[in-house]
């Protein structure tokens, strides 16, 4: 007993001494940046700004933290999800584009909704129908100081398109590779010139250039892959802290930042002068901490806490059109779904109005095809398919399925009709609704919640049966969007990269091949409203609807709007 | 009586409430110890010598309570203390040795620290600074302990000191006990069947040890036994009890050599003596009553002898035949009755 | 036992021990039945736990709704005390409309299966090997001995959620990977038991009436740990099902629509802010089970295991 | 002499951690779904070439029994392989994610042990007292309770209706901490953070309870009981006849003893707080193991899950060693 006493003594002296070694606490330092920040003009700022970072600096060798800063210096934006990596070439995922599109720029960049606009480019014209020259802006500086030059842009986009090229943790081929398919190489004519060669005329050039972001070939070339994603360097409003990616990634102001888009108001380095990306899996924590005013703006509002949240005081909701369209995706290989009867019955089964209004709140529209009623090519003469269990029942009966032995459960020759809708768990509860409305129609559906990275390969083998959930065309263009889901499979290429229903239809495939390389508005149009119908009618999906972006900030933050891509651009966002 | 007396019980009584009614283990015992005196309570394991002891020292277990009568130790009526004042008392004045050393030693600790517990609690050695200065005191105890354990016996003490209860002997264990009781020099000792749990020689040791020591610095001390060998060759004076009551008092030499009490006479027919080799030895018939059901007259008449119906009829009182020479048995109390002595206490006939 | 004098044929000696026996267990019956009466808590925790079973069994009968169809009309009402809420739906509706009430009665079925036969499994397996080995010890005992120690460097339901993401979610996957663990405290508790027994003289006395090694084991020594094994079994069933809950709970277990409490309680995870009672309900239930099951364990120890050889 | 005994007690364990090795290698390899195949799954487009590359990458190549010679050599350089998914060592990730669970898993015991040892104590010393009473059936409760329905339910309590404590986290989002120990209640204190000390305490109260209760009531029950019997053992009347006080009596003579088989106790459930944990850090989105674990189990990242578990086995051997090394001191008459 004795000993043990000893012992915590001489822990609590030790203990002492330590807290005394470190002691010189900071917040008056901090107090006075507020105060400054406050009351002092721009031009002084910088001046000021430089100092509070000196004092960070200070403070960080002498392992003391600095006190929470105001939140008017610290903007804190909760996502949905974790990014997968920070470095542009090596993702496929929206969440990650969010994260990394506030730290690098790209040639080309996009508003809230589809308007494509300069960014680093300071120029983009087609020298003929396969050669795209861009004219960099001069004096673009990454976040080491050094300038941004073809070389960068010439590394950025080979680093894409070459297989294998990325080495980290294991040599493999960037996943963005899809998304600039018919890029067959990049050339430097000068410092700030580029000539992009194309396989054939590419009409979304723009909108898909938006996808891929300039990286410091000086910088990778230096630490490798390992090191920059360890620390990220781009030309962005915002430069790389610290970051845990399923945790948090902390960013600070790039005061050298050379403005953004200069027809994107405001044009200059970004308002706040830290930024924090925190990740929130649970929609209603992420609520709870915006309510908590832990954090200022929020991703994904759960549809059923719209209303809520709005009635808050304090709480700005904001919605823009989604770009995430959802479905069931249907086996077409195997029976029962390889009846296009049967899949047509089930688009009639669902009650998509319902859906929309219980279980979003009205905040979402029914699908009316295969593509998204916002996307620029959409066919404006398809409807959705109407609410009509009794010709659902009928079509089904048509195809034999019939409840025979009156069980409920609808059969044929002795096969009871049922099948597990698999899912991923942020739509598990739309998966359920749509699963329960078959259910009502005598089909005996079971949902199964995956990890979309565990259930994929299965997919994609043909080896399930349903599958809800979404495919973005955050392009506002077929592309990006129709031959993922709707082009026969072609292994290792991006056609059919997302096609889980295994739907596979010649005519198809020709339509898409055509509209990726027509350039008459018109024309492309026509051929989409065409693809658009086959896929219609085939139905290898239950379309279902298309949810609208919901997010949520205090009133303290200012100039911020819902992109409809779903990222969150920090750069002109205030606080006050 | 010239000077008066260590401790004198009045009339002590002690309830432990069951659910099959109050079971009186002491009934008004009225006992008393001259300073350096030995006195002997001897009776069947279950009569209640023990919960005497635990009674004189206040440690009867709740819901067990003294119900009634005077403890006086020294003049002073224990039962008046506060706990405070009684916890002085305890250790420091009267202290206690077990019947089962092992149980009673606690294993988790040296059993020199121990030892030297009782002399902290009672600031035998005065160190007044605080943990951890008192670098001295505890010197000068750890000293005394030593001291101590020589003293009882333990050979090579320092050794000794740092060991635990399960590494000693089971005499050694008693030895110890004995040091932590002699630890504050009390002026009663209250021995708990010290020798029990021992085998025939130690308990000899042990036996003359504690005789020593009551020699030695006039300790008075209370042995309960329920060997009447034992107590024979180590008291003074005997008490013996029989379900919860004194049924015989008197000189160590005139209780085993003339018995009054019938109990006490069945006791003695138990042990093989010198000089009666011949008679055959012969265990008293029946057993000890259930203290909760007890008749109304002489709770031993069931198993008596020479047992009247008269004897269940009602209480017996104590018959004072002589100077401190008492017993409780109904042919004493007509022979008294026959002399025309008369009524002491309540409980008490004698001749002035 | 010994005592009585010995019939002469081993087999006559056999009958006459296992009338014996019989009787031994006829008195502890009714003895038992009378010592159960000291624990009236243990009784009204029987009483609750036959009241959880029959709605298991009974469910369609007791109520109206389906447990696993919902209409999105009726979604998050509230329990019927609230305003806003119905008598319709007692305890209020979930994400889907569903009867929340329902589904946890429903839920009942899979817990209380699930307890019940990842326990059976368990006592089966750990019995059976622990009687073994206890009894004939050598190789056979070490071999096992050192696999449940194995097992036993496991926390228990890390353990089973590695089998469960292992195996995938299911039922039968649920028991194996509850079972995988569970049969260890058994084994140990019989191989313990055994040894001990082996040593008593009624078995000295089976042996020279020439009865088979299988017979003493089976006929002789299990009857006199059964008892042991029974309160164990009773004390791990609330456990076991706590276990299912967990891993239903994190998605590990039954899948949807089959209303599992664990799930039931997950799924009203991202509505607490608006709807407290979906998830809240089916955790009561749970409680109230196991709380029910561990008293009567408890009651069933304190009269079956005197020696408390089980904490 | 002693520290011989617990040297043999710590080599004892090394082949238990050898076993557990295997055990969880066979389980990895038993289960179905190639690996590579979910690996591209996360990736996306790939060429074939790859495939077989990262076939050799994981030995996937190979027969099993070189496999499980690769993985325990490697295990023993405590190279556990690369996360398929996050694609960076699961030691890494581990060690991230190891100061949170192992701050949770303290807090939990901490607050565990505050309630059992009082309530254990005062209802021995006052059995059949109201308060023995009332205890004890919270104890039962405690133990009738699943950790995430009791997380659930304190956050509806304190969090969404009282708004007293935070719904989830470690630390609030606006708060910023320098790490050094990875422990932010000890980080904060070392760097004199103290408004970041007071969020972290206000974040690790409600996760501390979830996952500790359980813990808190079988300790309790134990120590009461226990202390039950060395309160009625002869020592402790001898105390009392030596004149100690009452307090001394109770907290030195009878807990003293009472602890021995208490502590036993407490090692078994160090289990309950690694696999509680699990729950618990998911229910609060702590930022911990247990959760790593869950998110690798749905990715079916397999070499992360290899890892996690062993690493969550071999600290449970380990503590339960610690406990026995203890039991060797509080208890003299054994020596291991």
């Amino acid at each position: 007993m004795r000993k043990s006493r000893l012992a915590l003594i001489v822990l609590a002296l030790m203990l002492a001494v330590v807290v005394a070694a470190c002691a010189q606490p900071t917040p008056e330092v901090v107090k006075e940046t507020v105060v400054v920040k406050e009351t002092v003009v721009v031009e002084v700022e910088k001046v000021v700004e430089k100092e509070a970072t000196v004092v960070v600096e200070k403070v960080v060798e002498k392992v003391v933290t600095p006190t929470p800063e105001p939140g008017r210096q610290t903007l804190i934006v909760a996502l949905a999800g974790a990014p997968v990596s920070l470095d542009p070439a090596d993702h496929r995922n929206r969440t990650t584009e969010t994260v990394i599109r506030n730290m690098f720029d790209g040639l080309v960049t996009r508003d809230t909704r589809s308007g494509v606009h300069l960014e680093l480019a300071e120029s983009m014209e087609w020298l003929n129908d396969t050669t795209l020259e861009v004219k960099l802006r001069k004096g673009v500086k990454f976040h080491d100081g050094q300038e941004m030059t073809a070389d960068d842009v010439v590394f950025t986009f080979e680093r894409i398109i070459t297989e294998n090229a990325i080495e980290y943790p294991e040599p493999h081929s960037s996943p963005r590779k899809g998304l600039i398919a018919p890029l067959k190489s990049v050339e430097k004519v000068d410092d700030y010139t580029v000539q992009m060669f194309f396989s054939g005329p590419w009409p979304v050039a723009n909108q898909m250039l938006v996808h891929q972001q300039i990286v410091p070939k000086h910088y990778l070339e230096e630490v490798g892959t390992k090191g920059f994603v360890e620390h990220p360097i781009g030309t962005g409003p915002f430069k790389f802290v610290e970051a845990q990616l399923d945790d948090k990634i902390v960013m600070e102001r790039f005061d050298d930042y050379y403005g953004g888009a200069p027809d994107l108001e405001p044009v200059g380095p970004a308002c706040v002068q830290r930024a924090i990306f925190r990740v929130i899996p649970e929609a209603s924590t992420r609520v709870a901490a915006l309510l908590a005013g832990e954090v200022d703006i929020i991703q994904d509002v759960p549809p059923e806490l719209v209303e809520t949240l709005q009635q808050t005081p304090g709480i700005v909701v904001k919605t823009a059109p989604g770009t995430r369209p959802k479905w069931v995706e249907l086996n077409v290989n195997k029976p029962p779904f390889d009846d296009v009867r049967v899949r047509q019955a089930l688009n009639y089964a669902v009650d998509k109005d319902l859906i929309v209004e219980e279980l979003y709140g009205g905040r979402a529209v029914p699908l009316p095809g295969p593509l998204s009623p916002f996307n620029n090519f959409v066919n404006k003469n398809l409807k959705p398919y109407p609410y009509d269990p009794d010709k659902a029942l009928a079509m089904l009966a048509e195809a034999g399925w019939t409840d025979s032995d009156g069980d409920g459960i609808l059969d044929k020759d002795g096969q009871p009709f049922s099948f597990v809708m698999d899912t991923t768990a942020p739509i598990r509860s739309l998966a359920e609704a749509v699963a329960g409305q078959l259910r009502d129609l005598g089909i005996d559906v079971s949902v199964r919640v995956w990890e979309y990275s565990v259930v994929k390969p299965l997919l994609l083998n043909g080896e399930r049966m349903a599958f809800a959930r979404d495919w973005g065309d955050s392009a506002f263009d077929p592309v990006g969007h129709f031959e993922a889901k709707w082009h026969s499979r072609v292994e290792g290429s991006p056609y059919g990269r997302g096609n889980f229903s295994g739907y596979s239809n010649p005519r198809v495939d020709e339509l898409i091949k055509l509209g990726e390389t027509e350039i008459d508005r018109e024309k492309r149009q026509a051929i989409y409203d065409e693809a658009q119908q086959i896929v219609y009618d085939e139905a290898p999906a239950i379309f279902l609807i298309l949810p609208e972006e919901a997010e949520a900030a205090s009133e303290r933050v200012k100039n911020w709007e819902p992109a409809s891509d779903s990222r969150i651009n920090l750069h002109d966002v205030c606080l006050e | 009586m010239t000077q008066e007396p260590l401790l004198e019980l009045r009339n002590l009584t002690t309830v432990f409430p069951t659910r099959r009614g109050e079971v009186r283990a002491v009934e008004s015992v009225n006992l008393s110890l001259a300073p350096g005196e030995v006195l002997g309570l001897v009776g069947e394991s279950g009569c209640g010598k023990s919960t005497v002891l635990l009674s004189i020292m206040r440690l009867i277990r709740r819901p067990g309570h003294i119900a009634e009568g005077e403890i006086r130790f020294q003049g002073r009526d224990l039962r008046a203390l506060s706990e405070g004042e009684m916890r002085r008392v305890r250790g420091r004045e009267i202290a206690m040795i077990f019947q089962d050393p092992l149980s009673t030693l606690n294993p988790a600790f040296r059993v020199g620290d121990q030892i030297r517990e009782s002399l902290r609690l009672h600031h035998i050695v005065d160190g007044r600074w605080p943990w951890p200065l008192d670098m001295g005191a505890r010197r000068r105890e750890k000293e005394r302990v030593i001291q101590l354990m020589e003293e009882v016996g333990i050979p090579s003490p320092d050794a000794r000191y740092k060991a635990y209860p399960h590494e000693f002997s089971g005499g050694m264990q008693q030895r110890a006990l004995i040091a932590i009781a002699l630890a504050c020099e009390p002026r009663l000792i209250l021995a708990d069947e010290p020798t029990t749990a021992l085998d025939v020689t130690i308990q000899a040791q042990i036996l003359d040890l504690m005789k020593r020591i009551n020699e030695r610095r006039g300790t008075g001390i209370i042995l309960v036994t329920h060997d009447l060998g034992v107590a024979a060759e180590f008291c003074h004076r005997i008490a013996v009890m029989y379900a919860g009551r004194i049924v015989e008092m008197g000189s160590v030499d005139e209780v085993i050599e003339s018995p009054q009490h019938p109990y006490t006479q069945g006791l003695l027919d138990c042990i093989p003596r010198l000089g009666r080799e011949r008679q055959p030895l012969s265990p008293i018939p029946g057993n000890v009553p259930d203290l909760a059901t007890l008749p109304p007259g002489c709770s031993f008449a069931p198993r008596c002898p020479l047992a009247r119906p008269v004897c269940e009829s009602g209480p017996i009182p104590m018959v004072r035949l002589a100077r401190d020479r008492r017993s409780r048995c109904l042919r004493h109390v007509d022979f008294a009755r026959e002399q025309g002595w008369t009524w002491g206490t309540e409980y008490e006939i004698s001749n002035q | 036992m010994t005592t009585t004098p010995a019939p002469t044929s081993s087999w006559a000696r056999a009958r006459h021990l296992w009338g014996l026996r019989w009787r031994m267990m006829r008195r502890n019956w009714s003895e038992f039945a009378h010592q159960m009466r000291k624990h009236p808590l243990a009784i009204i925790a029987a009483v609750v736990i036959l009241l959880y079973i029959l709605a298991a069994i009974f469910a369609p009968a007791i109520t109206v709704h389906d447990p696993t169809r919902g209409s999105l009309r009726t979604r998050f009402e509230p329990p019927f005390w609230m305003e806003g809420g119905s008598t319709e739906f007692l305890l209020g509706t979930d994400d889907q409309g569903r009867d929340i009430l329902t589904r946890i009665i429903y839920g009942a079925r899979v817990s209380l299966l699930v307890g019940v036969i990842a326990v059976g499994v368990s006592v089966l397996v750990g019995l059976t090997l622990g009687a073994l080995a206890g009894f004939y010890r050598g190789r056979f005992d070490t071999i096992v001995s050192r696999a449940a120690d194995l097992l036993l460097a496991f926390p228990f339901l890390i353990f089973a959620i590695g089998v469960m993401a292992f195996l995938g979610p299911g039922f039968g996957n649920l028991i194996l990977a509850l079972t995988f663990k569970g049969w260890v405290e058994f084994f140990r508790l019989v191989r313990g038991e055994m040894m001990a027994e082996k040593t008593k003289e009624y078995v000295e006395a089976a042996r020279v009436s020439g009865m088979g090694k299988v017979a003493i084991i089976t006929r002789e020594i299990l009857p006199n740990i059964m008892q042991a094994v029974f309160v164990l079994a009773t004390l791990r069933m609330g456990y076991m099902i706590i276990m299912e809950a967990s891993l239903s709970f994190l998605g590990l277990g039954i899948q949807p629509p089959t209303p599992a409490w664990g799930s039931m309680v997950a799924s009203g995870r991202d509505y607490l802010l608006t709807a407290w009672w979906v998830s809240t309900f089916p955790g009561l239930a749970i409680v109230g089970l196991v709380l029910a099951i561990n008293l009567f364990g408890e009651g069933l120890r304190d009269v079956l295991d005197p020696r408390l050889k089980i904490e | 002499m002693r520290a011989i005994k617990v040297l043999e007690r710590i080599l004892a364990t090394i082949p238990i951690m050898f076993g557990v090795a295997i055990m969880v290698f066979i389980f990895m390899r038993l289960t179905p779904g190639d690996p590579v195949d979910i690996m591209m799954g996360a990736g996306g487009a790939v060429g074939a070439g790859e495939i077989e590359q990262l076939r050799a990458e994981f030995h996937l190549d190979e027969p099993i029994h070189i496999q499980l010679w690769y993985f325990l050599r490697d295990a023993a350089r405590g190279d556990l392989g690369n996360s398929y998914i996050k694609k960076r060592p699961t030691m890494e990730l581990i060690a991230e994610r190891l100061p949170a669970t192992i701050e949770l898993a303290l807090g939990a015991l901490f607050f565990a042990l505050i309630i059992a040892f009082p309530i254990g104590i005062l209802s021995a010393v006052k059995q059949n007292s109201w308060l023995d009473r009332f205890s004890m059936a919270g104890a039962f409760l405690g133990i009738s309770m699943p950790a995430f329905w009791l997380g659930i339910v304190l956050i509806l309590i304190f969090s969404v209706k009282l708004r007293w404590l935070p719904v989830q986290g470690r630390i609030s989002y606006d708060v910023n901490l320098q790490e050094i120990t990875g422990l932010y209640v000890v980080d904060s204190i070392l760097t004199r953070n103290w408004p970041a000390l007071k969020d972290a305490l206000r974040h690790l109260i409600l996760p501390s309870i979830a996952l500790g209760a359980a813990v808190a009531a079988i300790v309790a029950r134990v120590l009461r009981s226990s202390m039950l019997e060395t309160l009625r053992a002869d020592y402790v009347t001898l105390a009392r006849a030596k004149g100690a006080p009452e307090h001394r009596v109770v907290l030195r003579h009878a807990l003293r003893n009472a602890l021995i088989p208490t502590v036993t106790v407490i090692g078994l459930q160090v289990g309950v707080l690694l696999g509680g944990n699990m729950i618990v850090e998911t229910v609060f989105g702590w930022p911990g193991l247990g959760r790593l674990v869950v998110d690798a189990i749905f990715n079916r990242d397999f070499p992360l899950v290899q890892a996690s578990v062993m690493v969550y086995a071999f600290t449970f051997v380990i503590a339960n060693l610690i406990v026995d090394i203890l039991y060797t001191y509080l208890n003299p008459k054994i020596t291991l």
